[in-house]
């Protein structure tokens, strides 16, 4: 029974069931949420459980639904919203900057924002560019906000529960394509527990590898392809990129001296640039070469396979930059598939 | 509402906002603050319908409404003077008003962005099965945002207690409504086709004003459903800050005159002034209002100053 | 219009979308793709009574849009099979179709998103004293945002030469009406008290809306200002991709049953088939068409794809 | 003549006039453009020399005037959008984000957005949480924006004037605090003049300042504050974010060794940010101390005067972080006045 294997989107999906067990007072919105598709199926049966008072689907009001779920937050429901793309989110700035970053500061402490927002970053099969925005640098910019990024499915459903538990509005970055990953059960962290935003997922003493959503994935896989020439990364997960545990990635940077940052959206004035510059700060001198970035293009994502094929950094881009770092000749890892779907069960068309 | 009470309490937010025009000049309230001068009636009579478990949620022009509902004085201007026994220790200002004790939620400062989230108050009250409902007071100019659409929508939707208060002033700072809505349209009328049951009066006359918030409650509470009142009304001065602005010549000379002429206080004023014992009360009254607003300024100047050093405190909640 | 060339025009897009939707699964078209079908004789009859010097802007459903208002077929597959011959080279893929040679401007992906757009592409042409209007193409789902109102708002206040066509097919994605509008919602009375003039058609039948549209555009002429027209229609298959989607019960089987019944080619067809010569014309322009389809197809699958060392071209224009 | 003075606004009040007259389908709009106060003084005679068609107030509905605008530009307009302050703009993050930055692009070259917005930056007087914010770390991170950052009268007319005749989408942030700086009208650059977006504004070889806005302006007292104490910064202004010319800082960096960069919002995952990481990535072996960032602390601002004595940073605190990295001591300027105000010209309330 333990071992049964998991996704990514049931852990999800039963983080959201339990939460709202737990908590009778708490609500569920999102379009679709109740249709057939279950938003990728993340929350199949949340309906049917918990009755159409708390879990509703709702009008392609986005700026709206956001101030009605922080205004039913501060007034005492906790509030889960999600929406399929980023991109559609950016209809509700206002709301989330000037309301809910701000509300706890700004009314000195008195009411509470307890408001969770799935927002699914999307990719592949011509996204094209509206649908593919991530945006972890704009929400970790806004003071107040907390910002979590899952990577994995060990940790997912406990990083969702305690997102909606807790009692910050939160922006839960989610990725499309880590919907399908697999783990076995038995390798999930509890829900109850309390997450470590940064963590280390694999141990290595020659060069460390920072990283978060879909980017990570390939972070692993340039994990494995390396250690085949001896040569050991250190990856380390930020699943939330507002609460850094500097002195996490610090000790790892003493150990290794070398490190590439990966960064999910487009890189100038990012999550990567900071963490990068926290770490130049106090060891520059001990640095053996420069700290790569490696994120998307500056240019918005063009639609065509033809011209996604290098859009998206991936297991080779990281191996031969840590490769050229370290300052030996690898072989490309052979990714023979489609550069536009996540896996062959994939067959479009959103 | 009786005329009496209607009178006072409207003469008493007059005196306190007359009281913060006279001292901001000092340059001790240093925060951008929006006064209701002319617009009190509305809340006055709004208030009169509503319990402390009914919640409201206002704008930038917020001091008439938070006084209505309960708000505390002296937390009100404890924060125009930026004092840790303000209402939000100093942090929101004018712009920025909260008493939960007498359920007056907040006020916000950018235009039509409490309107949602006094939805989903009445989203909260409506899942808890409380009785209440919420109040949104917003203007004129926040009929334009898309927010204010989306809104109504929803609280028709899902029929949610809430009362949408629209004081129709005309203008949105020095706009008139001629280059921000269309020349017939009603307000009213609007709401009404989106889906809210609308009414519509003269805010600066308490028996129509007094009946249609009667009305508006009672639908409400009868059909569980949103409604809408829009109000005539008219600010005495300028837009922002403590000054008469008709110099500006931004609004017709003839057209403050005929408001300003309307105004609600004056003209309750001449109606009880019938009655021989008024002057009395109204003496006893008077005197009893400055008192407390005296005690209230006093209150805002003795109290400490915030502590700086907290300014990182709250930035997350536990 | 004419009852042929509406039938002919609109047997035309049907075609092409349903080759689109046959060769879809080959996964050679690799993007988000809404198909028109049942839905293409509202852009016929609304194109039939426009030049190329109007302007058109849709959203993710825009196929019909773009065909009807004269936008190349080639173009258009081409870039469906993300081809350097596509109408934006590939990089907008079929919800962002653009033909400037047709007055096609534009379609976008964000539910709302290109009303607003459309609504500034009516204010250059009142700018430039042009006597030609703007088309802006949405569905009932996009009516929720607040964007659309501000945008309605916006046109009336400056009489603008725009004529909204709200594409009323009951569903957003999977969700049917009741849950993201109030019960006696209609459209076309919203749009009214906003303060465009506002008319409702059924969009399967050519009559009434001919008529409709006739009105409509003669009242913008006129009065140089923007009316609104809600048209009913249903889309045969899923909201996003090729294929029937009503195993997933999402719609009742009655329902989908009376609007495939009431599918404007097939009551045109049954009318039209009472003429003894239709036959043969129907038989000549069915090759034809599909002559123009197969070179359609032909051409975007021999084109080039375009060139990824060129991707950092045009991020900033010169 | 030359010499008679002019002031920051004036200049964009001159930018403007020039560039409707040079441009017969330009327009102008903004709420209360052509109220009695004028924004700021920023828009005085332009309604009644140009028309109301061309010139005009509207409605309080930034997201769909921002597409109006986007619309108007696409077909042949060119466009010039006020709002008196950044923070009720982000009420239009879909129209600016999700169409003016990608249009150009997405559409493959075949249209242009000739639209400039005009955000103003507010701040003191209590302005509070919700009318002060910057957000050029924002308006930066997405590609095809333009942003233009003026710092200085002497080309804040030039900047505008080229940001509005620019075929591109601009994001022109003017900082409430500018508006009265003067200058001789003979130091004024020409408007037709091609814009330098890096300058060195005060050369000197012991330490380099990057600045721009109104952390300039702190960034000039400090300079001539440290040149008693022997001291010489050189100041390098980047009225373009967007447009850095790195050569230009690169040489600097190489001559002082030492770095200080400024940033007038808040600082997590922002433009300063993003200098830093590419400056170390070049000289990290170079350097003779740490790189500072200084901008806002990260929490909102509060409103009461006692509560943001401390929150701009001033000129005093860039003098004293430069003379710790140099290792000397300094005193303190003496800033004698109200930390709320730009000059005693300034009584409230907005
Ligand atoms: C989104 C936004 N846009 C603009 C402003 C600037 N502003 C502050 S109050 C105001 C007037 C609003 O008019 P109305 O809603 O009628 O309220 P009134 O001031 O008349 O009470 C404006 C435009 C703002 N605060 N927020
Ligand atoms: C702002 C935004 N929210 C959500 C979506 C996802 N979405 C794409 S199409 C669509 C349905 C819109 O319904 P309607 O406007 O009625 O158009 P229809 O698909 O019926 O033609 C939705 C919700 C989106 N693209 N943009
Ligand atoms: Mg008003
Ligand atoms: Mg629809």
């Amino acid at each position: 029974m333990q071992n049964k294997t998991t996704t990514f989107a049931e852990e999800i999906n039963q983080a959201q069931h339990c939460a709202m067990a737990e908590d009778n007072s708490m609500i569920c919105m999102g379009l679709g949420i109740n249709d057939p598709k279950a938003i990728f199926g993340t929350t199949t049966g949340l309906q049917s459980k918990f009755g159409s008072d708390r879990v509703f689907d709702m009008p392609t009001s986005e700026n709206a639904m956001t101030g009605v779920g922080i205004g039913a937050a501060i007034t005492g429901t906790r509030v889960l919203m999600t929406h399929q793309r980023v991109d559609f989110f950016l209809l509700a700035m206002d709301q989330l900057v000037n309301n809910a970053a701000k509300w706890h500061y700004m009314f000195n402490g008195q009411m509470t924002v307890p408001l969770t927002i799935r927002l699914i970053i999307g990719r592949g099969w011509g996204q094209g560019p509206t649908h593919q925005q991530s945006l972890q640098s704009w929400f970790a910019h806004i003071p107040g906000l907390k910002v979590v990024t899952p990577s994995l499915t060990d940790n997912v459903g406990q990083l969702l529960y305690q997102s909606i538990m807790d009692n910050n509005p939160t922006i839960f970055l989610e990725h499309r394509w880590l919907h399908n990953q697999v783990t076995t059960q038995g390798k999930c962290l509890p829900l109850l527990g309390e997450p470590e935003f940064t963590r280390t997922v694999r141990s290595g003493k020659d060069y460390t590898i920072i990283s978060n959503s879909f980017m990570l994935s390939e972070a692993l896989q340039a994990h494995s392809h390396l250690l085949r020439y001896g040569i050991e990364c250190e990856i380390i997960e930020i699943s939330s990129p507002t609460h850094i545990n500097w002195t996490h990635i610090f000790a790892s940077i003493e150990r290794t001296k070398r490190c590439l940052i990966t960064e999910i959206g487009h890189t100038f004035s990012s999550v990567a640039s900071e963490i990068s510059h926290s770490i130049y700060s106090r060891y520059y001198s001990l640095l053996q070469c420069p700290i790569s970035i490696i994120g998307l293009p500056h240019y918005p994502e063009p639609t065509s396979y033809k011209l996604t094929k290098n859009y998206y950094p991936n297991a080779n881009t990281l191996s031969l930059k840590i490769a050229e770092d370290i300052g030996i000749n690898i072989a490309k890892i052979n990714l023979n598939k489609h550069h536009d779907i996540p896996g062959e069960w994939f067959k479009g068309p959103f | 509402m009786k005329k009496l009470d209607a009178y006072f309490e409207s003469l008493r937010i007059r005196k306190i906002e007359e009281m913060i025009a006279l001292r901001y000049p000092e340059q001790e309230m240093r925060c951008p603050t929006h006064l209701s001068i002319g617009q009190e009636l509305v809340p006055v009579v709004v208030s009169n319908f509503l319990s402390k478990d009914d919640k409201a949620f206002s704008s930038h022009r917020a001091h008439a409404h938070y006084l209505a509902k309960g708000g505390s004085l002296k937390k009100m201007i404890a924060e125009l003077y930026g004092k840790a026994t303000g209402c939000t220790g100093g942090r929101g200002g004018s712009m920025h008003l909260t008493d939960l004790d007498c359920g007056f939620i907040a006020s916000t400062a950018i235009v039509g962005n409490s309107i949602p989230l006094a939805v989903g108050s009445a989203l909260s009250q409506k899942l808890q099965k409380s009785n209440f409902l919420t109040v949104s007071y917003f203007g004129d100019g926040a009929t334009e945002e898309g927010a204010f659409y989306e809104s109504l929508n929803f609280a028709a939707v899902k029929s949610l207690p809430i009362l949408f208060i629209c004081e129709n002033n005309r203008y949105s700072v020095y706009s008139p409504l001629e280059v921000r809505q269309p020349a017939n349209r009603s307000i009213t009328d609007l709401a009404q086709s989106i889906g809210v049951e609308s009414f519509h009066a003269d805010g600066n006359l308490l028996i129509p004003l007094t009946h249609v918030v009667q009305s508006a409650i009672e639908y409400i509470r009868k059909n569980n459903g949103p409604a809408l009142i829009e109000l005539d009304t008219y600010r005495h001065r300028e837009h922002c800050g403590p000054n008469f602005d008709d110099d500006l010549n931004y609004r017709a000379a003839g057209e403050v005159k005929t408001w300003l002429d309307k105004d609600p206080l004056k003209l309750l004023f001449a109606e009880l002034s019938a009655d021989q014992h008024f002057e009395k009360t109204h003496n006893e009254m008077v005197s009893k209002i400055e008192n407390e607003i005296n005690d209230a300024f006093l209150f805002a100047e003795n109290s400490p100053l915030p502590n700086p050093q907290l300014n990182k405190e709250f930035l997350y909640a536990k």
